[in-house]
């Protein structure tokens, strides 16, 4: 009864508001104390394992791109985190999980306010308490936007970005993901997304796709008859970043059965490993046939893609289920990849790959081989459009003013000294001789 | 033979190696240098610090080149390297007295090419 | 009632001394088996995550000081958690909880010995084992050391640094601990410092401070007319090293509970997360405005700045009052990093800004926004002053002993080869081409 | 009760072959939900913190080798997991724990299972669940290819490297395991292992000096008279590496326990922490007499030694013993490294002597320092050599097998150019200047 | 016009910068070298195994410069270098044949400066 | 007195300096550097698409010598790095005007040495 992130917090405001305890929640055995502790402990486990996928993002963005553009990048996902969890207290928490609404957007007031109750038990029937509840869902917030940061990297102008951030942190993402997880209309229609391949990452992703459309490629990256590559300048510090990543996995699909169930989080936490796994391999044979040596970087996006993908159906599918997800989620990666550099739609990470068509790939995925008769694929699809819909157009509309206004890239010059210099005036790696002719 | 030493801005390699080889010149040596000329720098900051930096980063090419080649070479850099803002850079040309094929031990103008 | 940390450890001491439980303890519900299972995990939790804490100072201070002494960096942060984990086990643990004592000074004696109930719910009613105790503790008592040695870095001789961190964790650390935590004098005038903004960071700023003093600037730090910045080596290590502290926070601050009251816990989770977002954003705009580009060395100072400050009150003050607690250390920090240099104080990485004047604010903050009206801005400030007084002075003098026998300087020759080969005899980037004029 | 690896798995199976419950299982006191609950969520936490250990072992043996074959580096440690958890999920769970078995070689079916109760606290006494027991056990199997990738690092084909870890994760590691965890004719002559200083870390070791027997030294270590050295590329990412270890190690040896005992696991988290600390020591001191300068990459190794030293009797032995040990292991692996390399032994990040010698001097401690009565010195010499001669025969054989069919060796040309080019076709560190002549 | 190129110890670079400016050259060339000179390199241990290093790190500078600064430049480099220990460096000049100022196709005396 | 530039494959320099010793020249200054000859080139893939790389490493030493050792340099140079494959690498000499010990302030051919 945990497993639907929506449930409790959204009938304890229904509760708050109409003042009576709907016969469902007054449970014939209380939870205990110690129930009640170990489910909150584990929840807070959940977020700092979230909260250590922002250094994930920020290794991996920074491992991935040149090391002229690196403290800037680093700058943003520094910041964009802060941003996230300061606009999650401030508005993002109650725009999410309005309580009662009329499921398209609601907005339970400004900052925090636990209550009386909100800190006991009685919050959401011994699973976790307010502050936490807040807590786990403002580490997910921030992610949305590290998401686009990837994406957008080495050209985008840091303060542009920073507004961006907050508006999509702040305002579109929790709105997005009240549909859902705050009891919206598509909760009503049983459309499916347990910890968030739509809600967070293909969020993220759309916005990504947006931006980078409106923003252009780097300067070289296309030439008029040809893709060049424009390497990444640390394999280690991607690396490092993709299992930190991993590991955050842990928590964002652990944290959201949203108790310590044993049954549950254990499930999870092997359907989560192993689709990571497949799609190591996955990606692994699809570099090594397609592009005849295996590459380190795309291996690693796979397992990126292996998480999202089982993301979104991670308590509601079998291991077998969930090595056919990850290793589709692998294999999807390494074209997609292909694919957008045809497209020449420019995106330094793969985010786009790894969040937003992977993201699709999981949710649909619920649809094929969740245990659970009430998923349904149709609906699963129909999610997956008002979520592209409306993130697309929000995050075109955002960004689009912001260029209109402020601008969005660096000047040529600025890209090719490097936006370390450029926008923050420092180096990296003080004293490296670094040889780049980009 | 002639010895063509030139400072070029780092982002202008590509076009100039493009401009050398439609001239026949392919072989060449770089290093990366730091320059120091009438472009003046800038300044960074670190931790509350200004630091001023006058040592830009610039791409030092090298190229071993018969007599007849010193005019396509030079003309060519320029045409690869040049914008007309500060900071082009430079070339010099010296005399080179022998040059060895390791290879094939081959010496003097048939090596060079 | 275990948010006092000193209150079981003395109490379950002076127990043992005295042979009678005292009606306080005679807790009318015992604590359930699950339930001191789940706080003595939850503690152990909190041990591993302070723990990470060393690795996050290893990388941060050789983040931000130069390639030619990263391995000196490492070998000290390596080894003063190897010397933190053995002094306190041989005889710090015994000198910060002496059980009854007279304030001031007490020892309870050698190595470690749970006695015949330590391992059981009995020795802290259920909260923790004695070991957990012990180890958590001991986690925290390095980080002392390893405060002074980033502000140390790049000049000071090994040896000497060893001896010094030896004799500052094994014993004065302890003694300063055993004042508030340990039951003395000033937790009987109602000091308040929940997790150790002063008993931990200051105690570990005073020490940089007094040894910075004694042992000068950098060579070419400070020319007659100015200031030359001395750039850090690589911003993607600081960067991993801040996000690993902040990790590590969860635990400091989250395990000084002293159990996992889904409550307490909670609201410590928030308040720091805040404080260190708000310390982000208050050191980006003082930097950005300041410095006219935003400085990422200083917007990490920042969010340590905002985790210091919280640390005294992270469970005393609310998640509003965190916002206001962590802005100011983010915009203290960065004025402390240029006063400091004026001052020609050098202090490679910040740690005197951030760990002792943040340290002091979050203490004094306690005094203004404690929503426990017991606590005192006056009393506040008298436990700030008696630490700076006794570990100024206590640090002043052993560092000052050794440099008078051992010497603490390496020489200038040294200095300008790096410490990597002249005292290591070995590089820390082997083959990579650094160009250092320095 | 729990401190057995083994018991309750194997208890289990074979009650579900027998159809009956042994009284020894119908316990007094049933476990309530709540202490189910934490025990299970502890045994996540050590699922995810061995988890982590992948990427210490990924950072330890990148930063130790050459700059040029990182990213094959890389690229082994993070296949070999995904190959490490589905060759388990397919074979190796159920050749480790076959239930009632001949005690040498069982096997209880392909893939995963958890039955009717294995989700339940039926599953393993309220321990945890099948799917937690199954995800630990996966993350350990990994470890043992793990430790072979280091030592044959630099020179090895990576397909004749992958090909060898499946066989060796999959079956080799699985059914060594299960003669002393699985219940096997070892466990039945009282053979003591606690977390794995001989059933993970020998097991690993000893393949890897079958491979590095059967492989031969780098091009250049060795010339006729004298040993040269081969510098490792980055002392940061090796002391990241570390440390990711260090901290795995709490799941490690603190989910070894299998249950969250407060005693048990607080007393694992003392000894191991402190045997780590004497390591570190021990070695510091080592290295500073015998080569005058104290190595930063031996105190690192002395820290792994004195963890693997404490991984077999964690559990059994005092913190008093844990600094012997610790210290003794800390000592042995310097002087073993220096052998090994006047052995031509070439072991580019000292993974032998690590894992293979002070595995081997954990599990003899075991027989000296235990406090149980019924652990001998004789009966651990004897498990020391029954998986000595097992797997150094198995690893040769598989080895050399592939050593004849697909070649083991990259070409001189190949290893002399990095095997990041040659394998991958690409470069670890775009744009930095890396000067390499060997 | 003359090619000066100089080995120096790093740590003098700031020093020699400041003597040459004071002479009013102030465009130059820089990379980092190894040197193997008289000064006899020291020994690392790593892992146990001693390493003999005997490329030391030098910087490299490279000053075209007209005639009649020659003389001056060298003064310089020497004033800002020299300690008297072995390792201070070693000048060599080049003549140099011709010199091109990429920006303004300048060509000879003039394009130096 | 001359200069002696020569571009190796890197992974021969140990053996250019050991007869380089042999022949009594143990003073030389060594960079990096990026080579772009009759050797092809190699392609990488980078996250799927090709990246032709033709800046091999190679590395450039430079050693100023006496006349007398010119040809004892080169055929040492030669011999330790000629494997007879493309890509061995090229010997320039060039003439050198003047050599300065910075530590000594000697000049010509007693400052080379
Ligand atoms: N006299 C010189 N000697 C050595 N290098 C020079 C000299 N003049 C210019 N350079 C090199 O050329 C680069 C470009 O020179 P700069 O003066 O900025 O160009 P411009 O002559 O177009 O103003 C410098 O950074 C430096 O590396
Ligand atoms: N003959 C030479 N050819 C090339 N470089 C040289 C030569 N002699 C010296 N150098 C360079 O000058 C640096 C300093 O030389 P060194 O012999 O140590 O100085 P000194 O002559 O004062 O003893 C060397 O490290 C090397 O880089
Ligand atoms: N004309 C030249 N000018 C400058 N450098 C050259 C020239 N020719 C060769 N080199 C250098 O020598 C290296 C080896 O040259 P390469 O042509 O591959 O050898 P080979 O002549 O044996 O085929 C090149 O990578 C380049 O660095």
């Amino acid at each position: 009864m945990f497993s639907q992130r929506i449930s409790i917090r959204a009938m304890f405001l229904t509760i708050c508001v109409l003042g009576f305890v709907p016969a469902a929640l007054a449970q014939d055995e209380a939870v205990s104390p110690a129930m009640f502790t170990v489910n909150n402990t584990w929840m807070l486990v959940a977020t700092f394992l979230v909260f250590i996928m922002h250094l994930g993002f920020a290794c991996l963005e920074a491992g991935l791109t040149q090391a002229k553009n690196t403290v800037n990048i680093l700058f943003k996902n520094t910041t964009i985190i802060a941003i996230g969890l300061l606009t999650y207290a401030i508005c993002g928490f109650n725009l999410m999980y309005p309580g009662d609404f009329n499921g398209f957007i609601g907005f339970a007031g400004m900052w925090l306010d636990p209550g009386a109750e909100g800190q006991t038990s009685a919050y959401a029937g011994g699973a976790y308490t307010y502050y936490t509840d807040f807590l786990f869902q403002a580490m997910f917030a921030a992610t949305a936007a590290t998401i686009v940061s990837g994406a957008v990297a080495e050209r985008v102008k840091l303060k542009s970005f920073l507004v961006f951030s907050t508006i999509y942190v702040g305002l579109i993402y929790p709105i997005a993901g009240s549909w859902k997880w705050g009891g919206g209309f598509l909760d009503g229609k049983g459309f499916y997304d347990f910890a968030g391949s739509t809600l967070v990452h293909s969020v993220g992703g759309w916005a990504a796709l947006a931006c980078v459309i409106l923003l252009g490629s780097r300067v070289g990256k296309y030439s008029d008859d040809r893709v060049n590559a424009i390497e990444g300048h640390s394999m280690p510090l991607a690396t490092i970043g993709v299992f930190l990543l991993w590991l955050g996995w842990y928590g964002f699909n652990g944290g959201s059965v949203l108790s310590a169930d044993p049954n549950l989080v254990s499930l999870v936490f092997v359907t989560t490993s192993i689709a990571a796994a497949a799609g190591i391999i996955g990606a692994m044979f699809t570099t090594w046939t397609v592009q005849k040596k295996p590459d380190l970087s795309m291996v690693l996006n796979g397992a990126l893609a292996g998480l999202v993908g089982i993301t979104a159906g991670a308590d509601t599918v079998s291991p077998a289920s969930a090595v056919i997800i990850g290793l589709i989620a692998g294999i999807l990666v390494v074209f997609s990849v292909r694919t957008f550099d045809k497209l020449r739609i420019d995106d330094p990470v793969g985010a786009i790959s790894v969040h937003l068509v992977c993201g699709i790939w999981g949710t649909l995925a619920v649809g094929i081989f969740s245990t659970n008769p009430e998923h349904s694929f149709i609906i699963q699809a129909l999610g997956v459009c008002c979520y592209g819909g409306f993130c697309f157009v929000a995050a075109f509309l955002v960004f689009g003013l912001i260029k209109i206004t402020m601008g969005v890239r660096v000047t040529e010059e600025e890209e090719l000294t490097g936006l370390d210099i450029e926008e923050h005036g420092m180096e990296s790696y003080g004293g490296f001789q670094i040889f780049a002719t980009q | 033979m002639k010895l063509v030493v030139a400072y070029i801005q780092p982002g202008k390699l590509n076009r100039v190696k493009r401009v050398l080889a439609e001239n026949k010149i392919t072989k060449m040596s770089i290093t990366n240098a730091l320059g120091c000329g009438q472009q003046m720098g800038f300044t960074e900051t670190y931790r509350g610090v200004p630091r001023e930096v006058n040592l830009l980063k610039k791409v030092r090419i090298e190229i071993a080149v018969n007599n007849e080649f010193v005019k396509p070479a030079v003309a060519a850099i320029t045409e690869g390297a040049k914008t007309g803002a500060i900071g082009d850079g430079k070339i010099f040309v010296i005399d080179l007295g022998e040059c060895i094929r390791i290879r094939t031990e081959e010496v003097g103008e048939a090596a060079i090419g």
